[in-house]
């Protein structure tokens, strides 16, 4: 079946709010209104929306440092995220978390992280209580190629297989973990491939292509939801920016960050519904103002609200101690 | 009431847990054992022998062996845990958890604090401890230290039959991350161990004996090994008071405290190596909290710097024994 | 000599030690940069650009870039110290041990004893550490005690530009596996430094302030702030001591007991949650063998048992601080 | 080129040792002659022979906790040995190992690692040595089936094939891990396949078949000396015993255990060397009567040593501390 109209807007909404959030982030951060560091999902939009687009509330992922579009993509309230990002009182995570721990278990975000390879066995135990509890719902794995090779990921590919859970592994291949290519880091042919000789099924997707991305999740869902076990995706996409913002990036050529550029998953996007009559302009561009104001009402509440109670240092360590 | 040994209060309070509730779950390598292999499998029940028989109870959905990938094992059970089961991972012994820590005290033990309160992860990672049983360097250490300063893990290391089952079974019920650290040397001491399920709370030491002239604070196996002393000195007419605090986190400080307000003397006996050990972490605490009551200096009998040493004669010297406990106690006591 | 930043003197460090010997090289993640990419690599030197040059200097048999498997990045270390180089590994953040923690502390720290002293393992583990940098709980922790703990580990943690020279140096000329503590917030802090190449032994303490009413034992980062205190307190006539210990495994033990004969009071800061700290290693030992000079409790200014809160206000609350410095030194110098 | 008759009895012998030797620790365990745990290799013996007969002291390896085949194909001393698992003054280690432990630098043999997934990461160090200070050595790093799960082990292969250094895997598929058969704990359909998919060759070989293993071997030997690259093997055994000593192994039923024994390595060897005449029963039985004698006086040696100083207890922790 294809998407209807409202899921076509929907997909459009999901990613244009992680473009707009996001170039916002950097914005907000060059001023210094954002603590800390913080890594920006731009150009990898069709990744993120793609893989949850199917998903429920009931559904989990699992996310990466680089966490801010599959919150958004899974649902996560802009307003709380902006607030958590800025270190503020009514963030997601109370301000306690920040940019690299945006978690909402309401949503089914289990949380991005700071770890590299750290989600990856936490999605199989998200995995394995759906499979226990026989719901039908899946865990996704979210991974960078750099994350590929962390051990913790390859014991939960082959963990996933062996207990026969619904886990789900994107890994996101963007190009580069930090300021090294995968092409270096990565000694295998391929990450999918590599992920198939665990045991599962895996496939290449245009990580630029909503489409493809979203319909390759598909497949994995369906597996999933039918409890045969674990799939992976290796979703080839671009990372427009730097690792994190002020990562001058000075190892990749100007012609490579064009090349990057010009595949931007959304103008794409915009090009395919609209050329299919799917959607027209005036449908995207209302989204976009209404995106484009939620933003700007976001960071206006974060720069308005106050930090954190400071006796909120040491509550939320136990349920009880 | 029966007999039972340490070994089988623990397997009884697992079972007695799995029975009660549907979504306790055991995962980990052998635990049910024998998978894929000609014979049934289930047969196993972990290599000491803890999970035996619950396999062939409750089957293949509530016992789950694993691959030999200690990251993945913590990391499902956590993940599980925040998605609404209680699992008991174990860690067959305690000087693994170098492959997996980060799943540990990076991910489950700060899930809750990261995510503003927002995340519950009741899960228990049981685990074999200790020196003692000519395991070698690599499967003889304690460790508690290391988890016992992890904000977000919850501690526990007992020394009897008895508080095994009781504390296992306020592990599994409790919704924060819990190591449950048992002791290789004590799986086969016996007592007497109600039949039913029962509750020692967390952070409430034991005053395991009453005395007057020294305090001696002793964790896991290291309990019985101060009982003994204390019972050598009591002889001489000395009056021993030993403290096992059960739970190194949380610690129950105030028992500590009013002990060393009434003895003045304390000798702290722990397993493990001096640095940064529980030894220390309850010497600087008397020395601040107690510093009033101290007549003398606060000694700690733990083992050296060292790693565990294989040789019988070597180990038995590594690990505090008697003739060090009761040579710092005597220079407490004699101290002027 | 001239001013360079602590940053500056660890990269100048890394650059004599591998002109010197050509055993000496470099291993982690980025530490070269670039590899694979369009442009050129080489043009990183590792997210903090402690690394900076070396790899266009020395070239890719000396700088060498990893994939991001700090297991293998360890193993990889100790494999080549064991067999005839020198390497220096990088461990971006502290908090990234969780997931190599057990070719640390179980292979490349135990080699030498399990094999009755028939290996060496010269090699170094840099790796930065510290809150105060808004990296919220996976970035910004110290973990300090996690490597004190472990016998035949040595443990480092210079406080200034000049320290951090001397003893990279020592580190990298010492025949076991060091692990050198960078701090974050001081890698831009300046001070002369000479250009020459020097060592500063492992386990003497550097007396940073001399005093008679009160010992302050700081750590990295910390000791700015302890001597920030001494200097307010000093404007009341209140004379602090303020000792570094700069290495923590080993510790001089000597310098600090020396002191608090003298002073008779000790407050330790240690940024760290209190557990099984620093902060305890020290205060016990005091609390033994320095019992018959104090005058008052032990106070320890830590972190509190939570991890590291990323908003910054949480976040210097949760450091260490002035204030709370001040509070405790008041509360030994008023104890009466 | 055909191994010429003192190679093969160098073979023989070699093999024959280990046989004798771990047949001793099984009777001197029974007796309680041998503190602690051990694990014998007991059915193994072509693999560790096969793999090391080429080596020389200046090339690597690292072993397991089933180490004691490894450390005399490597050329350890049987006498030393046998002290050191009888943690007795004299031992490899001075007592302070134990049968988990055994190393002989001077040998090449960097331990026996008590850490499952513990030697793959220093194997890669020790041939990344040999790379940088180009040897033209190799380092070997054994896992078992079951190590083939653990994160450090994946990472190992990942980092080999990047650094591009002569490190070779030689997974040895004895069918279990513990007490779990590999069919159910490795979720891939070979374990040979997934070295495969991480980027370098990847081989099955007969593990009960001292030529195979010895010719595979070969191969990624010649690879590793000429700087080509990490190599794999999946050497396909069988564990004759139970996981560690007294392991009574019920979970195998009596047809598995005697098809195990009915290809037994020793045996096999002899048929093939006495048929091809290339070596006739009297050379073999000359080796046995010689091998038996020698571990019969390791032993009675060992048996007789002293345990080692108290003094011992605290040295050999640092080089200078
Ligand atoms: C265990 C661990 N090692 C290293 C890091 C530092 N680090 C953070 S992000 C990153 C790169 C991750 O690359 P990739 O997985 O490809 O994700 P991307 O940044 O491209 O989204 C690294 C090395 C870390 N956070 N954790
Ligand atoms: C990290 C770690 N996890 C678990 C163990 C316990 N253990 C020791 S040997 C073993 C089985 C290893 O199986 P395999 O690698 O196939 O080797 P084999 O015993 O068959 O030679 C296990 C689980 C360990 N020593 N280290
Ligand atoms: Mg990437
Ligand atoms: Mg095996």
């Amino acid at each position: 079946m294809q998407l209807s109209r409202d899921d076509l807007k929907r997909a459009y909404r999901s990613m244009f709010t992680i473009r707009t959030f996001e170039e916002r982030v950097d914005k907000e951060f060059a001023l210094g209104n954002i603590p800390g560091f913080a890594h920006v999902y731009l150009g990898q939009e069709a990744s993120g929306v793609g893989v949850c687009f199917d998903l429920t509330n009931d559904d989990y992922i699992g996310s990466t440092h680089r966490g801010h579009g599959h919150c958004i993509a899974k649902g996560c309230d802009v307003h709380g995220m902006m607030l958590e990002i800025m270190g503020k009182q009514g963030g997601l995570c109370g301000g306690k978390g920040g940019s690299m721990h945006i978690a909402d278990m309401t949503k089914g975000m289990l949380g991005a992280n700071a770890i590299v390879g750290g989600s990856p066995p936490i999605a199989v135990g998200a995995a394995l209580t759906q499979k226990l509890k026989k719901t039908g719902r899946v865990a996704v794995a979210f991974s960078g190629d750099g994350a590929s090779n962390q051990g913790t990921t390859f014991e939960a590919l082959n963990m996933a297989v062996v207990l026969g859970v619904p886990a789900i592994f994107a890994f996101e291949n963007n190009g580069y973990g930090e300021h090294t290519a995968s092409s270096y880091a990565v000694g295998a042919p391929s990450i999918a491939e590599r992920a198939r000789s665990f045991g599962m099924p895996a496939e290449v997707v245009d990580g630029s292509d909503f489409f493809a991305v979203h319909q390759a999740m598909g497949r994995a869902l369906e597996r999933g939801r039918a409890g045969e076990g674990p799939y992976a995706l290796e979703i080839v996409c671009s990372r427009f920016l730097g690792h994190f913002i002020g990562d001058p990036q000075a190892y990749r050529l100007p012609e490579e960050l064009a090349q990057a550029r010009g595949n931007d998953p959304i103008p794409r996007f915009r090009k395919g519904v609209t050329e299919a009559a799917l959607l027209d302009d005036a449908d995207l561009d209302a989204i976009e103002s209404e995106v484009l104001a939620e933003v700007e009402d976001a960071v206006a509440k974060a720069m308005a609200a106050p930090r954190p109670d400071i006796s909120t240092l040491e509550t939320d360590v136990y349920v009880r101690y | 009431m029966s007999k039972k040994t340490y070994g089988q209060a623990i397997n009884e309070a697992l079972r007695g847990e799995m029975l009660r509730d549907p979504n306790v779950i055991i995962i980990g390598e052998d635990v049910a054992g024998g998978h894929g292999a000609s014979g049934e499998p289930g047969g196993v029940g972990g290599v000491f022998g803890m999970t035996a028989g619950l396999y062939k109870e409750f089957g293949p959905e509530r016992v789950l062996d694993t691959p030999i990938s200690e990251s993945a094992i913590i990391g499902a059970a956590s993940g599980a845990a925040v998605t609404g089961m209680r699992p008991v991972a174990e860690i067959m012994f305690v000087d693994f958890v170098g492959v997996c820590f980060d799943q540990i005290y990076n991910q489950a033990a700060k899930f809750r604090y990261m995510f503003g309160g927002k995340a519950k992860t009741p899960m228990v990672i049981r685990t074999a401890i200790g020196a003692g049983f000519r395991g070698g360097a690599q499967h003889s250490q304690t460790l508690h230290p290391l988890f016992t300063m992890v904000p977000g893990l919850k501690v526990v290391i007992p020394s009897n039959a008895y508080d095994a089952k009781g504390l296992l079974i306020s592990a599994i019920r409790d919704d924060d991350p819990v190591i449950f650290m048992e002791s290789k040397v004590l799986y086969g001491q016996s007592m007497e161990v109600p039949d039913e399920a029962y509750r020692i709370p967390f952070g409430e030491a034991n005053v395991v004996r009453e005395g007057k002239d020294l305090t001696f604070v002793a964790f896991g196996a290291m309990v019985p090994r101060a009982l003994a002393v204390a019972q050598t000195l009591a002889a001489e007419g000395i009056s021993c008071e030993v403290i096992d605090p059960r739970t190194t986190s949380p610690l129950d400080e105030d028992t500590i405290l009013e002990s060393v307000a009434k003895t003045g003397r304390l000798v702290i006996i722990d397993e493990s190596p001096p640095r940064c050990s529980l030894a220390a972490d309850v010497g600087a605490m008397v020395a601040d909290k107690g510093f009033r009551s101290l007549k003398a200096p606060i000694k700690a009998v733990t083992c050296p710097h060292t790693p565990v040493p294989f040789a019988p004669n070597l180990e038995d010297e590594y690990m505090p024994n008697p003739r060090r406990i009761e040579e710092a106690a005597r220079a407490v006591l004699g101290y002027r």
